[in-house]
C-alpha cells in the first residue's frame, strides 16, 4: 500500500501544543507510508488541494489525516480523496485536536500521543478495503412530532414543498405554548392572531394529516424508510362526527375539571374544547373528571350532542405510518412551581408562573383578560416579577439560562400597565439577556416608558404580611436589602425539556443533554440535525428559544428534509455486517441478537442454514460480530482485524526491547 | 532520541487503551476537548461504532499484551444509538470482569463506564480517575521493559 | 420505646432555660424515653468557640461526644439546636483526618465521634411518631392556635442538619395538630431572632425578635412555640426591651414545645416549669382549662 | 471612594487563602445578592455579604478583613442555604473573621469581648456561668447597664445562679484551652 499522512496544525489549535512537524517526521517511518507532511489547515481549499495532488503525484492509495474529530470533517475528507479517484473508505482520521491538543498540557506528551494516534490510524488503514454504497428508494413522506409554532412551521414548509406530511400532537389542539401567550415580544402583537392562521392552514392543507391527542408508540427503520406507530388516545368523542359546536360543554354538569390549557388557572368542564381557536376544534372528555366514568351516571353530553358523537366505549388506537424523515418539535415545559418553596410556589395562590400569568392577561383566558389575584379576585396594585427562577442555579442542578424569560418578563410588565395603569411593577433580575433585533430597545421601553422598576438582585423569600405578599430581595447596586409589597408575584420559571422527552429520545434513538433537551449533531454547523440520519430538530426541544428562532429552526428542518428528499434514491452506508457463508454454521445466534432484525435465515444451496444480512436494514452496530463465536459475521470497516491491528500496535509498541 | 528535543517527557505515562462508541462517548470526549477540559495524556482512544462491538477478546488481548489499563465507554443504558447494543456490552463485559483474575489480571485494570455526548465534564473526571487508578496500580506485570525507549523504537525513531 | 438515649442538656438548660430541661425530662419520662445524662458534660463551645477557631470548637464539642460514647451509648439527644449544631459540626469536620488529628491534640485523647446525634424534637418525631404521641396525649390542646417558630438552626445548614424543609418546616405544626391544636399560618418560621448577639448588639436582636413577634401576632396565634433556648430568651425575657424598642405591645406567651406537649400528656404545670416565664403563661392555661372542663378531662 | 487601583491592590494570595481555608471556590459567586437578601443582620452591616464576597474576589485583603459585618454575622446560615452557587457564605465570613482576628483587626470590640468572656467562663467552669459571663463582659466593654433589667427577672425565677456550678469535667476543658493557647493543634 502507498499511504500518505497529513498532520494538520489547525492554526495554533493543534500546533500550539503538539509538534506537528515531529509527528509527520515520525509518521514518515511508519510501514507503507510514502509521504508524511504537516499542513497549516488541512480542510481549507489549499489543504484539500494538496491532498488531491499528493494522491495523484505519489500514487497514494490510502490517506490518513491527523486533525480534528472525525465527527467534524470525516465526510469532508472522504469527499476529497474521492475527488482524487480513491475509494472514500481508503481514508482514516486521527483525532489529535479534541483528544490531544485541547486536553493535554504537556507538549512532549501530546506529541507522543498524537504520534501514536497517527500510527494506529495507519495500522487500521492497512486493513481497509474499498466499500461501495448501495442505493435504496426514499419514502418521501415526513413525520413532524409536536405542533407548537416550530412544528407547525416545519410541517407547512414541507407540505408547501409538496411532501406528504404527518403531524402528531400530544394534546387535543395544535399551537403549543404560543397559543397560550397573550401578546408576544418585541412587537406586543396578539399571539393567537399571528399563530391562528397558520394553525388553520395546517388543518386545511391537503398534504398534511394531523393526529391530535396522539403520541409516538414506536419508531423503527432508518433514514428514508421509517415505520412509525402512533397511539391515538381515547377522547370518548368520535371526531369524525364532532362539529365543535360546544353544546356538550355548555351542558356538562362536571365543572371542576383541571383546565390544562389555562395552566390550571380556573376550571373547565369534563368535556371541553380547550379554547375557541383550537385546531382541531373537537371536544374531548377528561375521564378523571367525568361523572359517567367516576360514578356511572350523567351522560348529559351524549343526550345533547346533535350528531351523536359521544362514544364512552372508545379505546386507544394504534395506527401505522411510513415516512422517510422525522422532524422533532416537542418544545419545552416549565419546571414545577412547587420546587420553589422559598417563594411560596404552590403554597400561596397569588404566586403564579409566567405562563399562568399569560393566561391571566389573555382576553380569551379564564379571567377574560382582567387581572385578578387568584386568592380573592382583587385587582393587583403591585406586581413583582422574579427572574431566573430555577435557571442559572447550580443548587438546583440547573446552570442554564432559559433564554427567553428576560424578554417575556419585560413584556408582561408592559402588559400589566396596560391592564391596570396605576399598578406598580417591579422586576428582580441578575442580568438582562436581550440580544435579538429590537430586544434591548424593548427592555428599555419597559423601564423608561412603562416605568417598571428593575432591581438588580435575587429574591430570598416571599412571605405573607398584612394580607399581601412581602418580597424580600437584595439591591446589589445599592448594597442593601430591598423589600417590596406585592399583590401578585410572577415567577419566571425556568424552561425544562418537555415532559416525556427522554422516553421519546430513546424511541427515536437520538441523544439528550443533562436537562433532557435533544442534542444537535454539531453545536455550530449542524444545529438541526441529530446523530441519527433522517431525524431533525426544530424549536425549543433542542434548548430554550423564542418564537423567531423556533420558526427559523422549523423552516431550517424542513429545508433539510427537502434536501434529503431531493434525491430519488439514497446511498446506504456500506459499513454494514457481512456473513462469510463458508464459516457460518447456521447457529443463528446473530439473528437473535441483532437489535434491528437485520439478519435473516437463508437456505444455502446444499440445504444448510446460513445467516444473511439485509444490508438496507443493518445499522452497523457490530453487536452480531461479537456474538458469533465462529467469526463468520464481520462488520465492514470495523473488522476484528482492523481493531486488533490498532490494539496490537499499542501493545507491541512497548513490548519491544530498547536498543541499549 | 525523543520526538521533541531529545529529552524524555517529564511525566511517566502508563499505557491505557480506551474503546469508545462513536455516538456517545467519543462525542463526550470531543465535548471535553471543545471545552478544553484538561486530562492526563496516557489514554489512547480506539473508535468503535458501539460499545456492543467491543469483543471481550480485545480487552483480554490488550491486557495480556501489556496494556496497563483498558477503559470501555458507551452510551447510557437507555440512550444507545443502536437501542440496546450497550446492554449486550454490559452483560459481556461484566462477565469478563469476573473472569480476569483467572487470567492473572487485576480486574481493576479494566473498567466499563457510560458517558454521553454532552458529558464532557464526566469524561474528564472519568479519564482522570481511571488514569489515577492505573497509576496507583503501577505498570502491568505483563511486560517489564523500558517503556519509553521501546515506544520510540517502535515509532521508528 | 425503650432504647436509652445519652442526654446532653447544654448550659442554658441548667439556668435561663431551666423549664426547657424540666419539661423535656418530664415528657420523656411519661413517654417512656429513658434519658441518661452525659457524665460530666461540659459546654459545647457554642458560637463564640466556633467564631474563634474551628479546632478549639470541635475539641470542646468532641469531649462531650466522647464522654457519651464511653458509656456505650449509640444515640444522643439534646434539646438545644445550637448545641446540636456544635456537636454535628465537630463530627462532620472530624471526617477530615488532618483536622481530626488537630482536635485530638487539643483534646488529649482519641476522638471517636460516631454517635448518632439528634434534637429532642427529631427523636420524638422519628422514634415515637405522631400517632404514638397523640395516643399518649390525655388532654387535647383544643382552643390553642399555635405559631411554631423553629429558628434558624433547626433546619440549617441544610446539609448538616438534614431536618425538614428549610423554608417551611412542619414538624411542630404537625405535632400540635395531632394534639388537637390549630397551626397558625406563621410566615417567619425560620427567620433568625438575632441569636447570641443579644448581649453585644442588642438593637439588632430587638428588631429581629420584634418582627417575629409581630408576624406571630398577625397569624392570629395565641401562643408561640419554640424549640431553642436562645429564641425563647430573646422572645420572652426581652419582651419589655422589644416593646420599648419597637413600641408595639404584645402579651403573646412563648412556650417550649415540650411544655405544650407536657400539658397534653397530662403533666402538672410545675413539672413543666410554666411559672418560670417572663411573659405570663396564664392565658394558655386559661384556654386549655376551659376546653378540658367542657370535655371533662384533666 | 478612592479609585481602586486593581493592578496595585489585588492580592491574589489572599483570595487563594480564603478559598483554601473555607474550601469554597469564590469565583463561583456571580454577585446575585441572594446572600444579602435573606440575611437578618444585613441592616447592621457596614458591607453587605455579597460585597464582602466581591472584595475577596478582587483580592482586597484589608477592606475585607476590617469590615464589621464579619463580627456581626449571627451564623444563622440563611445566606448559605440561599446561594444559587452553593457557596457556604457563612463559612466564608467565619473564615474571614478568623483571619481578621489573627491579623489583629477588631472593628466590633463588643462582639469580641463577649466571645472572650464566654470562652473565659467555659475555661474556668467547664460550663457557662451566665452571671459571671455577663459581669466579665460588662467590665470589659464598659457597658455596665446593658441588660441590667433582665437580671432581677431571671433571679426571681431561679434562672440565674449566683455561684458557678462546678463540674469535674472542668479540668479537662481547661486543659483543652491551655493546649490551644500554647498553639497546639494548629
Ligand atoms: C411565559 C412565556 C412567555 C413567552 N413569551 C414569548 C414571546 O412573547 N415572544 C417569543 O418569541 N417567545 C415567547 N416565549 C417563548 C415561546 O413560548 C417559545 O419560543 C415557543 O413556544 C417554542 O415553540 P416550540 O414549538 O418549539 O415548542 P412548544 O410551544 O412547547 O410546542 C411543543 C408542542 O409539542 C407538543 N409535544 C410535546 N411533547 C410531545 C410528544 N412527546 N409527542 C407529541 N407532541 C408533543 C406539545 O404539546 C406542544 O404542542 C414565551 C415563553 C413563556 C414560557
Ligand atoms: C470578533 C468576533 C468574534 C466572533 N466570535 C464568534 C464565536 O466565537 N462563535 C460564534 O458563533 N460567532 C462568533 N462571531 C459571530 C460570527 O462572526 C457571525 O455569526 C458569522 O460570521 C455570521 O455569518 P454570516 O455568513 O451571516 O456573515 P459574514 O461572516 O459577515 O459573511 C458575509 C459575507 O458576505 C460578503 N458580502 C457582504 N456584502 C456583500 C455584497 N454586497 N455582495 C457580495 N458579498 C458580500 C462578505 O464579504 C462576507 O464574506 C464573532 C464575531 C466577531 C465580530
Ligand atoms: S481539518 Fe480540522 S483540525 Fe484541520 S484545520 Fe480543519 S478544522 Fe482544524
Ligand atoms: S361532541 Fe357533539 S356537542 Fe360536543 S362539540 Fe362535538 S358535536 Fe358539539
Ligand atoms: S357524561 Fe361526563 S362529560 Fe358528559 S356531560 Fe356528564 S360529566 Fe360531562
Ligand atoms: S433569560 Fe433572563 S431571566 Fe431567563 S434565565 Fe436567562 S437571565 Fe434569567
Ligand atoms: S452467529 Fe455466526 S455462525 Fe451463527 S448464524 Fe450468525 S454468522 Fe452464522
Ligand atoms: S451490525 Fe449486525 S447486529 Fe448490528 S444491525 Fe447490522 S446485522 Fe444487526
Ligand atoms: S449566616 Fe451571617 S451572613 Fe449569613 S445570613 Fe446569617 S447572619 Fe447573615
Ligand atoms: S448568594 Fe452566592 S452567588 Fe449570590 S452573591 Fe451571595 S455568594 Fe455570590
Amino acid at each position: 500500500m502507498r499511504i500518505g499522512v497529513f498532520v494538520c496544525h489547525c492554526g495554533t489549535n493543534i500546533a500550539g501544543t503538539v509538534d506537528c512537524a515531529a509527528v509527520a517526521a515520525a509518521a514518515q517511518q511508519f510501514p507503507e507510508v510514502v509521504l508524511a507532511v504537516d499542513t497549516p489547515y488541512a480542510c481549507s481549499e489549499p489543504g484539500q488541494r494538496a491532498i488531491i495532488e499528493a494522491i495523484e503525484q505519489k500514487g497514494l492509495n490510502g490517506v490518513v489525516v491527523a486533525s480534528c474529530t472525525p465527527r467534524m470533517h470525516e465526510a469532508t475528507f472522504r469527499r476529497t480523496v474521492e475527488r482524487a479517484g480513491l475509494n472514500r473508505y481508503m481514508f482514516e482520521m486521527a483525532n489529535i485536536r479534541e483528544h490531544v491538543s485541547w486536553v493535554g498540557r504537556d507538549k512532549k506528551l501530546n506529541t507522543f500521543k498524537a504520534t501514536d494516534l497517527v500510527r494506529i490510524a495507519v495500522e487500521k488503514l492497512r486493513y481497509n478495503r474499498p466499500l461501495t454504497a448501495k442505493s435504496f428508494a426514499v419514502n418521501k413522506r415526513v413525520l413532524v412530532i409536536g405542533a407548537g409554532v416550530a412544528g407547525i412551521q416545519a410541517a407547512l414548509d414541507c407540505a408547501d414543498g409538496g411532501l406528504e406530511t404527518i403531524v402528531v400532537e400530544r394534546t387535543s389542539t395544535v399551537g403549543g405554548k404560543m397559543a397560550k401567550l397573550d401578546k408576544t415580544f418585541p412587537t406586543v402583537d396578539c399571539s393567537v392572531c399571528v399563530l391562528g392562521p397558520k394553525m388553520v392552514d395546517l388543518a386545511q392543507h391537503r398534504k398534511i394529516k394531523l393526529y391530535a391527542m396522539s403520541e409516538i408508540a414506536d419508531l423503527s427503520g432508518y433514514v428514508g424508510n421509517f415505520e412509525v406507530s402512533i397511539r391515538r388516545k381515547a377522547t370518548y368523542v368520535d371526531w369524525n362526527k364532532c362539529t365543535g359546536c360546544g353544546l356538550c360543554a355548555d351542558k356538562c354538569p362536571s365543572r371542576k375539571a383541571p383546565d390544562h390549557f389555562n395552566e390550571l388557572v380556573g376550571r373547565t368542564t369534563a368535556i371541553s374544547i380547550p379554547f375557541p381557536q383550537a385546531i382541531p376544534k373537537k371536544a374531548s372528555i377528561d375521564a378523571s373528571s367525568c361523572l359517567h366514568f367516576l360514578k356511572d351516571r350523567c351522560g348529559v353530553c351524549a343526550k345533547v350532542c346533535p350528531v351523536e358523537a359521544i362514544d364512552f366505549e372508545q379505546q386507544d388506537e394504534v395506527v401505522k405510518e411510513s415516512v422517510g424523515a422525522v422532524v422533532v418539535a416537542t418544545g419545552f415545559d416549565l419546571l414545577d412551581i412547587r420546587r420553589f418553596g422559598q417563594y411560596g410556589g404552590g403554597r400561596f395562590p397569588d404566586v403564579v408562573t409566567s405562563l399562568q400569568y399569560e393566561r391571566m392577561l389573555s382576553a380569551s383566558g379564564p379571567t377574560g383578560g382582567h387581572l385578578k389575584c387568584p386568592s380573592d379576585g382583587r385587582e393587583p396594585k403591585s406586581v413583582v416579577f422574579i427572574s431566573c427562577v430555577g435557571s442559572r442555579d447550580r443548587s438546583m442542578d440547573r446552570a442554564i439560562c432559559s433564554g427567553f424569560c428576560c424578554m417575556y418578563t419585560a413584556k408582561q410588565a408592559i402588559l400589566t400597565k396596560s391592564h391596570v395603569p396605576d399598578c406598580e411593577t417591579h422586576v428582580f433580575y441578575m442580568d438582562i439577556r436581550a440580544p435579538g433585533k429590537g430586544y434591548d430597545e424593548f427592555i428599555r421601553r419597559a423601564q423608561e416608558e412603562y416605568r417598571t422598576n428593575y432591581v438588580r438582585g435575587r429574591v430570598s423569600s416571599v412571605y405573607p404580611k398584612n394580607g399581601r405578599l412581602a418580597v424580600r430581595g437584595a439591591d446589589t447596586l445599592l448594597g442593601t436589602q430591598t423589600e417590596v409589597m406585592a399583590d401578585l408575584v410572577v415567577l419566571a420559571v425556568g424552561a425544562g425539556a418537555a415532559e416525556g422527552s427522554r422516553d421519546l429520545a430513546e424511541k427515536l434513538r437520538i441523544s439528550y443533554d443533562a436537562y433532557g433537551f435533544f442534542m444537535e449533531s454539531h453545536p455550530k454547523l449542524k444545529p438541526v440535525e441529530t446523530n441519527t440520519a433522517g431525524v431533525f430538530l426544530a424549536g425549543a426541544c433542542q434548548g430554550p428559544k423564542d418564537i423567531p428562532a423556533s420558526v427559523a429552526m422549523g423552516s431550517a428542518a424542513a429545508g433539510k428534509v427537502m434536501a434529503l428528499f431531493s434525491k430519488e434514491r439514497l446511498e446506504s452506508d456500506p459499513q454494514v455486517a457481512q456473513v462469510n457463508a463458508v464459516r457460518c454454521v447456521g447457529c443463528l445466534k446473530c439473528l437473535r441478537t441483532c437489535p434491528f432484525g437485520a439478519i435473516q435465515e437463508v437456505q444455502a444451496r446444499d440445504g444448510s442454514t446460513k445467516a444473511q444480512v439485509i444490508e438496507s436494514v443493518c445499522q452497523g452496530c457490530g453487536v452480531c460480530t461479537v456474538t458469533c463465536t465462529d467469526r463468520a459475521i464481520e462488520l465492514q470497516h470495523f473488522t476484528d482485524n482492523q481493531l486488533l491491528a490498532e490494539v496490537n500496535y499499542l501493545c507491541r509498541s512497548w513490548m519491544e526491547k530498547s536498543p541499549a | 532520541m525523543s520526538v521533541v528535543d531529545g529529552k524524555e517527557p517529564s511525566v511517566k505515562e502508563l499505557r491505557i487503551i480506551g474503546f469508545l462508541c462513536n455516538w456517545c462517548s467519543y462525542g463526550g470526549a470531543d465535548t471535553a476537548g471543545v471545552s478544553r477540559f484538561s486530562q492526563p495524556t496516557d489514554l489512547r482512544i480506539i473508535r468503535v461504532p458501539c460499545s456492543g462491538r467491543v469483543t471481550p477478546l480485545f480487552v483480554v488481548k490488550a491486557l495480556m499484551s501489556g496494556a496497563d489499563g483498558v477503559l470501555v465507554s458507551g452510551c447510557h443504558p437507555r440512550d444507545c444509538h443502536y437501542s440496546e447494543g450497550n446492554l449486550y456490552a454490559r452483560r459481556r463485559l461484566e462477565v469478563l470482569k469476573r473472569f480476569l483474575p483467572t487470567l492473572g489480571i487485576e480486574p481493576e485494570r479494566f473498567e466499563y463506564i457510560w458517558v454521553s455526548a454532552s458529558e464532557g465534564e464526566r469524561w474528564q473526571t472519568s479519564v482522570t480517575a481511571f488514569t489515577e487508578r492505573i497509576h496507583a496500580l503501577g505498570p502491568s506485570p505483563a511486560v517489564k521493559v523500558n517503556r519509553y525507549d521501546a515506544r520510540l523504537v517502535a515509532g521508528g525513531l | 420505646m425503650s432504647a436509652a438515649l445519652a442526654y446532653y442538656p447544654g448550659c442554658s438548660q441548667t439556668a435561663s432555660a431551666r423549664e426547657y430541661d424540666l419539661s423535656t425530662r418530664a415528657c420523656c419520662q411519661t413517654l417512656g424515653v429513658e434519658l441518661n445524662d452525659v457524665p460530666d458534660w461540659t459546654c459545647c463551645g457554642s458560637t463564640p468557640a466556633h467564631a474563634t477557631d474551628h479546632a478549639l470548637a470541635a475539641a470542646l464539642a468532641a469531649r462531650n461526644l466522647a464522654q457519651a460514647m464511653d458509656t456505650g451509648a449509640s444515640n444522643l439527644a439534646t434539646p438545644c439546636p445550637s448545641c446540636l449544631l456544635a456537636l454535628r459540626t465537630a463530627q462532620s469536620r472530624c471526617e477530615n483526618e488532618g483536622f481530626k488529628g488537630r482536635v485530638e491534640v487539643l483534646l488529649g485523647r482519641p476522638a471517636t465521634l460516631s454517635i448518632r446525634t439528634r434534637s429532642i424534637l427529631q427523636v420524638l418525631m422519628e422514634d415515637l411518631g405522631l400517632e404514638a404521641l397523640a395516643e399518649k396525649a390525655v388532654r387535647p390542646l383544643k382552643g390553642l392556635r399555635v405559631a411554631s417558630y423553629y429558628g434558624c438552626l433547626m433546619t440549617r445548614p441544610v446539609g448538616l442538619m438534614a431536618f425538614e424543609d428549610p423554608d417551611n418546616p412542619t414538624a411542630m405544626d404537625r405535632l400540635f395538630l395531632a394534639l388537637g391544636a390549630e397551626a397558625a399560618p406563621f410566615a417567619l418560621k425560620t427567620e433568625c431572632c438575632g441569636a447570641a448577639l443579644g448581649v453585644p448588639r442588642k438593637e439588632a436582636v430587638l428588631e429581629l425578635s420584634g418582627r417575629i413577634l409581630a408576624a406571630a401576632e398577625e397569624s392570629g396565634a395565641n401562643v408561640l412555640a419554640v424549640a431553642c433556648p436562645l429564641c425563647q430568651m430573646n422572645l420572652d425575657l426581652r419582651r419589655e426591651q422589644i416593646e420599648g424598642y419597637t413600641g408595639q405591645r404584645s402579651t403573646l406567651p412563648v412556650l417550649y414545645f415540650t411544655q405544650l406537649l407536657g400539658l397534653a400528656l397530662g403533666l402538672p404545670e410545675e413539672a413543666l416549669g410554666l411559672g418560670l416565664h417572663n411573659v405570663g403563661t396564664r392565658p394558655v392555661l386559661d384556654i386549655l382549662r376551659r376546653t378540658w372542663a367542657s370535655e371533662d378531662v384533666g | 471612594m478612592p479609585v481602586m487601583e486593581l493592578s496595585a491592590s489585588q492580592d491574589r494570595a489572599f483570595f487563594e487563602a480564603v478559598c483554601a481555608k473555607s474550601g469554597q471556590d469564590l469565583l463561583r459567586c456571580y454577585q446575585c445578592g441572594n446572600c444579602t437578601a435573606g440575611c437578618p443582620m444585613q441592616p447592621y452591616y457596614d458591607l453587605a455579604a455579597h460585597q464582602v464576597m466581591r472584595l475577596v474576589q478582587t483580592g482586597q485583603r484589608k477592606a475585607a478583613l476590617t469590615c464589621s459585618s464579619l463580627w456581626l454575622c449571627a451564623g444563622c446560615g440563611q445566606c448559605s442555604a440561599r446561594c444559587p452557587n452553593q457557596l457556604d457564605v457563612a463559612l466564608i465570613l467565619e473564615t474571614l473573621r478568623h483571619m481578621a482576628r489573627r491579623a489583629g483587626y477588631n472593628p466590633q470590640p463588643r462582639v469580641a469581648q463577649f466571645s472572650r468572656a464566654f470562652l473565659k467562663s467555659v475555661h474556668s467552669h467547664g460550663r457557662v456561668f451566665e452571671l459571671g459571663l455577663l459581669l466579665r463582659y460588662k467590665l470589659a466593654s464598659g457597658r455596665l447597664l446593658d441588660d441590667a433589667d433582665l437580671a432581677p427577672r431571671l433571679l426571681k425565677v431561679g434562672k440565674l445562679h449566683l455561684t458557678p456550678t462546678s463540674t469535674p469535667g472542668q479540668a479537662e476543658v481547661a486543659a483543652i484551652f491551655r493546649r490551644y493557647e500554647q498553639g497546639a493543634g494548629s
